[in-house]
């Protein structure tokens, strides 16, 4: 080996470090909050800018957001940030129509009309990203708390972050039923996690035997084998045991699978009643080619979400997708059993083109529920504002989301009032179809075979 | 002899300036950001540096040490959640697992030459991953989340500040470094290199060509290993699909490329200028997950490959003419 | 535990899957036995070409069955280029390099589809051939069964180009060696660009009937490239017909393995299944040092 | 006494058979061309002693020792060194470091190892090349460097592949004298060789290979002189020659 290239590179190194250090020293904002570096519809910038320039009142309270931002699934992580930026809209502007936590005054009125400002951050899906960048937040935003992070695998690591410096962290969306079995002081979660949800589909297959009695007994859980749906699946064959289903087998496929031959060759084997399909999009298109390829029709195909629920779903397999039903967080047509939802979502529309789903309904919620906790502490002092969340008794008629209010189980802090709803799809949308009393659309029971299609 | 004498002193010279540089950085710059962008840059410098060792200079190519890495990483979580065994015994404990673990896959793995070799060290990198992903005991595909412990040197857990991870990867990869140097020069490094060289020749010349491919995998699993204890220490999070992924094995091959495989220092320059440049990529690039800043990173990839195959450690040297690199 | 009566159906569906491995393969091993080097970025041709699939449906509704020439053609274009632009400048550099290459052009691929064609899903949704045809019992989704018979026939050109025609033996030529075959007046730099070229065409081929009934985003890619490296040196490096019977080995190995063992354990097996073959004999099946 | 003793040796590649039945016996000390057209079976004959072939028959015995079908490595510990017909030095290393690969063999110490490599070099007079990567020497000086490359590994018996074939006569005079003086260090050497001119004078036997048997051994002088190798292989132009 030469010597020359040792100085070199040394010398290249060097120059790397100190270009290292002087490149990012400038823009330090810039991995803060990506608005700045986003496509303009986004938007963060124009939003934040005014009420900081209108509002050279007392205090600007910061609160991080943890979203991924780039990557295979940023387009909800961008949706979940207009939903937030409106969320902080909604409670830095006055909006006396809206029946919502904050809305009638403009800021903080417990602590003289304070504006909260988001600073969002990307973690891409990387568990090591989404802790240092929660730390970056803490540390070096001096945020009082924090809402994120989506994917279930980064709200482990990065609530860990925001437990070890002690800032409240309330997540919107991770629905891995762990999350909040580990003992966090710091940690709250306003979704219902997928335990919630597994039990919600019992209810409603005994609900559908007892009101439509309909003949089911048998189950059948296939779930993809990482994290979300052997979570799934887990509490999924917990509650069949309660609710008197017998589970004939739990079928764990490799995620990304070329072929699901033999996953449903086994599923016609043991031909439950009711399969119960625990996916990500690409197993779900797949797994419903394959059902129609084999023409395999059980009575009801009832998805944990994700999936089966994600926008493109229904677009990508068109007219096969009709008729599965799913549970869901959220859905639009809520609007006509609850009035508020049919009002926040015309807003949004208005403001960002898209309607309310699942992500960002649960995002937007998240941003009321820590803001109207901070108000309530009078402080931004993280303890008080651990305390004000962990008082939170927010009642169903100021939500926007199906629950029947927000409150935090006093040890796991899981909201305890978060519940579903299950849709079913009719030519390329799903509507409510359970519980009846939210329903829009009558209930199609059995599946119909693919002959008579 | 003699040459080496008269160069002795500017690199030397080097050395010092460099550690030097590296010690006072955290000291100059504040940001925890950039802390955290350095601590990356050591530990894929390091994990760069444990596969040239087979790699670059045995000439072995493997695209399977993310197994080391993520067997290194559960051994200690395992240890520490299990018998709650402090992490540090864990290091050498995971190294010492991946060694074992590089034994039992080299064994086969060396029957084979050329790309076989390389597919056999994919598939079995796999198939790890998969029985991880599916041993319910080690956390099956939920991982395991490390215990929060109160922040202490004894508890490797440090949450005020990175900077004793800082230091704590500098010196992981400064030990690597330093060993790499005096396996290069020894014994072993000569053979390993005539094993790249041509492996009938060396076999002519006395070398146990196995043995020595065999000496080459253990001591760069167990570098890797350890890198996978103090990555499972950082993050505090070990699941199949972080530490375990295929990307990691790419990316123990792209650094040692990219700076000058079969070079002390190629892995060294690689890691200094493909994690900053991915950073960076990342969050000046990244819009909307239109994946702009991925594309940029592949395109810089095959530019360097097309241009200078040899790795930039290459081209000072091309520009002295007479390719004598590595 | 599923009854026996199935297994016939079994067996045929996992060979149908086995010949797309086996078509995705057989471009590969073209490249490698050529010249010796494994294209990282096989995968990215083969969505390519189903986006050239999609898009021409997509845009001027074009059905990929008669969209399959054009697939074809980009993708020779696409494998010259490649060669022209990147392989051959690092033919002669240490393997680790030539897989750098390729990878960052994987890279490039992926990112690239996802950019310029976001990371959504596509299916096409009325293709020409569609529903199942049943015979004996057994049945066939009509896209698979024609995919299937599409790729014996592309495999059978190919073996039957190489082993017979001029062109072909000058490959075999450049393989076996590049000097000899330079004095024989062979122009090994042109004979490596019609190897990337017909190894990008047959993974074009590949890409047109996958279309027909599979989903098409950026990264599909990788559900089929790590399959296709194993089918590739299972079958032994280099060999179009090792390529064929190692993919369909696969395909049926997975169902069966699915279906006995668990679907979660079916990679395993066929890993397993690989070592196992390439301990006994090193070259792989069909191969040969 | 012998110091390698092969004895009705034979190895057959599918069909065809390289070599039959083939004994030849080299006594301590002694320089042996082994002679013989293209396709005589040289090469196949030096591989199976060497340890590259395994044999089908016959035994190679070496001070005494059974060392048939051992691997090469072990055939080069128990003290016979090979250079290759076509040469195979560590391109990437420099002439130094070549040498020094072949001196670990007995030296476990890089200083050592140098030391040796150092004096080896010096003997073979490629010492003022060191520092030069090998494969930018020339291919004189790459088979010099290879045979400088065993001798590290300190043999008692060397076994050089056509160490002269496509050297100039002045190239071919050196090559001739270093293996003089290797013999002078006590070393037995077995040339394998069809350039006849260097061979004969530097032999003390010639074993002659045709279509893989053996079909004449003796002195130069008597070889020379035999019929069967003169029609063989010879022909006209050594008798004209010499």
């Amino acid at each position: 080996m030469k010597r020359m290239n040792y100085l070199l590179a040394g010398i290249l190194i060097v120059s790397m470090l100190l270009g290292a250090c002087v490149t990012t020293e400038t823009p330090t904002a810039a991995p803060t909050n990506p608005p700045a570096t986003q496509a303009p519809p986004a938007g963060g910038a124009t939003d934040v800018a005014p009420t900081e320039a209108t509002a050279p009142e007392p205090v600007i309270i910061k609160i991080g957001a943890l979203y991924p931002l780039t990557g295979a699934v940023a387009a909800t992580g961008i949706a979940s940030k207009e939903a937030i930026e409106f969320a902080a809209d909604i409670v830095n502007n006055s909006y006396p129509d809206l029946n919502l936590p904050l809305a009638s005054e403009a800021g903080l009125p417990n602590l003289g009309g304070a504006k909260i400002e988001v600073i969002f951050a990307d973690h891409q899906m990387d568990p090591e990203i989404g802790a240092s960048e929660t730390e970056r937040l803490i540390t070096e935003e001096q945020v009082v708390a924090i809402v994120g992070a989506y994917a279930s695998s980064v709200t482990a690591t990065a609530s860990q972050a925001a437990e070890r410096l002690g800032i409240p962290f309330v997540n919107a969306q991770s629905t891995s039923p762990g999350l909040t079995e580990r003992g966090f002081q710091w940690y709250f979660r306003t979704t219902p996690h997928d335990g919630i949800f597994s039990e919600l589909m019992f209810k409603f297959l005994t609900d559908m035997k007892e009101t439509k009695g309909v003949d089911i007994s048998t189950v059948v859980t296939i779930h993809e084998n990482t994290l979300f749906g052997t979570d799934s699946s887990t509490t999924q064959q917990n509650f069949a045991g309660q609710y008197g289903f017998t589970v004939l087998e739990d079928i764990a496929y490799p995620h990304e699978t070329a072929d699901m031959t033999s996953e449903v060759a086994k599923l016609k084997a043991d031909n439950p009643d009711v399969v119960l399909p625990t996916s990500y999009i690409s197993d779900a298109i797949l797994m419903i080619r394959t059902f129609k390829d084999q023409g395999y029709a059980p009575q009801a195909i009832l998805a944990q979400g994700v999936g089966f629920t994600e926008g493109s779903f229904l677009p990508t397999v068109g007219k096969d997708g009709d008729y599965i039903l799913s549970r869901e967080v959220f859905a639009a047509d809520l609007a006509e059993a609850k009035p508020l939802v049919g009002q926040v979502n015309e807003l949004f529309m208005e403001k960002y083109g898209r309607e309310l789903e699942g992500a960002t309904a649960r995002s937007f919620t998240a941003l009321l529920v820590l803001a109207e906790a901070i108000n309530r502490a009078g402080s931004t002092d993280p303890e008080a504002i651990r305390q004000a969340l962990l008082a939170t008794d927010i009642p169903a008629d100021q939500l926007i989301m199906p629950w029947d209010g927000v409150r935090f189980d006093p040890v796991t802090h899981q909201n305890v009032l978060g519940t579903g709803i299950i849709v079913q799809a009719f030519d390329g949308a799903y509507h409510t179809v359970w519980p009846f009393d939210l329903a829009t659309r009558e209930i199609v029971w059995p599946y119909p075979a693919w002959s008579d299609r | 002899m003699t040459r080496r004498r008269q160069y002795l002193t500017p690199r030397r010279m080097f050395l010092v300036l460099f550690t030097a540089a590296l010690i006072a950085f955290p000291l100059v710059v504040k940001q925890g950001s950039l802390h955290r962008l350095m601590i990356l840059v050591f530990l894929y410098a390091l994990l760069g540096e444990a596969w040239n060792i087979l790699g670059g200079f045995t000439g072995q190519v493997s695209l399977g040490h993310a197994v080391y890495f993520g067997v290194g990483a559960y051994t200690s979580t395992l240890l520490l959640v299990k018998l709650g065994i402090t992490p540090w015994v864990g290091m050498l404990a995971g190294g010492l697992v991946a060694t074992i673990l590089s034994q039992i896959i080299g064994y086969p793995c060396f029957r084979l030459r050329g790309h076989y070799f390389v597919i056999a060290t994919i598939v079995l990198a796999e198939l790890v991953q998969i029985l991880f992903i599916n041993w319910k005991w080690a956390g099956g595909a939920i991982g395991i989340s490390l215990p929060l412990l109160p922040e202490s040197w004894l508890n490797f857990e440090f949450n005020s500040s990175k900077l004793p991870y800082y230091y704590i990867s500098l010196s992981l990869l400064a030990t690597v470094v330093g060993a790499t140097y005096l396996i290069v020069k020894s014994k072993a490094g000569f053979y390993f290199r005539a094993i790249k060289e041509d492996s009938d020749a060396a076999r002519s010349l006395g070398i146990n060509i196995t043995g020595y491919k065999m000496l080459a995998m253990a001591i760069s699993a167990f570098f890797t290993g350890v890198g996978g204890v103090f990555y499972a220490q950082f993050v505090l999070y070990v699941s199949p699909d972080n530490v375990l992924q295929f990307s990691l094995s790419t990316l123990a091959m792209l650094i040692p490329v990219l700076g000058g495989i079969g070079l002390l220092w190629g892995p060294v320059l690689g890691a200094f200028i493909l994690i900053p440049m991915s950073e960076f990529t990342r969050i000046y690039l990244s819009g909307a997950g239109s994946a702009i800043d991925l594309v940029v990173y592949g395109l810089l990839i095959v530019l360097v490959a097309v241009f200078e195959p040899r790795g930039l450690l290459a081209l000072p040297d091309r520009l002295r003419r007479g390719g004598r690199a590595r | 535990m599923p009854e026996l009566s199935i297994l016939p159906q079994m067996v045929l569906s996992g060979m149908l899957i086995g010949f797309i491995y086996a078509l995705v393969s057989v471009g590969l091993t073209l490249i490698y036995g050529v010249m010796d080097i494994v294209n990282f970025a096989h995968g990215e041709f083969l969505m390519l070409a189903m986006y050239v699939a999609f898009w021409l449906y997509a845009l001027i509704g074009l059905d990929p069955l008669l969209s399959l020439p054009v697939s074809v053609l980009a993708l020779f274009v696409v494998g010259v280029l490649t060669y022209k632009l990147v392989i051959q400048r690092v033919l002669h550099a240490p393997m680790s390099a030539q897989i750098f290459a390729t990878f960052g052009l994987m890279v490039l691929l992926q990112n690239g589809a996802q950019f310029l064609w976001s990371p959504d899903y596509h299916l096409i949704q009325e293709p020409l051939l569609a529903g199942r045809v049943e015979f004996l019992g057994l049945y066939a989704g009509k896209p698979q069964l024609f995919a299937a018979v599409g790729a014996l026939l592309t495999t059978g050109i190919v073996y039957w180009f190489i082993e017979r025609t001029e062109t072909g033996r000058a490959l075999q030529a450049v393989a076996e060696d590049r000097e000899a075959a330079a004095l024989m007046g062979v122009n090994s730099d042109r004979t490596f660009a019609l190897a990337w070229g017909i190894g990008a065409a047959c993974v074009g081929v590949a890409g047109a009937l996958l279309a027909n009934y599979y989903y098409i985003f950026p990264t599909v890619g990788t559900v089929f490239v790590l399959v296709a490296f194993v089918a590739v040196a299972l079958g032994g490096f280099g060999s179009v017909p090792g390529a064929l019977l190692a993919g369909v080995i696969i395909g049926i190995v997975e169902v069966l393995a699915g279906l006995f063992i668990g679907p979660a354990y079916k990679e395993v097996i066929v890993y397993i299944l690989y070592m196992v073959v390439v301990l006994i004999r090193p070259q792989g099946l069909l191969g040969e040092w | 006494m012998n110091q390698l003793q092969v004895s009705g040796l034979t190895k057959r590649f599918g069909g065809l058979t390289a070599n039959l039945n083939i004994d030849v016996t080299v006594g301590d000390g002694e320089i042996v061309g082994l002679i013989g057209p293209n396709g005589a079976g040289k090469t196949t004959l030096f591989n199976c002693v060497a340890g590259i072939y395994r044999p089908e028959a016959g035994r190679v015995v070496f001070e005494g020792r059974d060392v048939t079908g051992w691997p090469p490595e072990k055939i080069c510990r128990a003290g016979v060194a090979r250079t290759f017909q076509i040469v195979k030095s560590f391109g990437q290393m420099t002439v130094l470091e070549n040498v020094m690969v072949g001196a670990f063999l007995h030296n476990a110490r890089s200083a050592a190892a140098r030391a040796t490599a150092m004096e080896v070099l010096e003997f073979t007079g490629l010492a003022e090349k060191q520092g030069m990567l090998a494969r930018n020497l020339t291919i004189a000086d790459k088979k010099r460097l290879e045979l400088t490359r065993a001798l590290a590994t300190g043999p008692k018996f060397m076994m050089l592949d056509e160490a002269m074939a496509g050297l100039t006569p002045k190239e071919t005079q050196e090559a001739v004298e270093l293996i003089q003086a290797l013999h002078d260090r006590g070393i037995t050497i077995l040339l394998v060789e069809h350039v006849m001119e260097v061979v004969m004078p530097i032999s003390d036997r010639i074993v002659v290979l045709e279509y893989g048997q053996k079909i004449a051994e003796g002195e130069p002088a008597q070889i020379a002189r035999d019929e069967r190798v003169i029609k063989a292989y010879l022909g006209v132009e050594y008798r004209a020659s010499s």
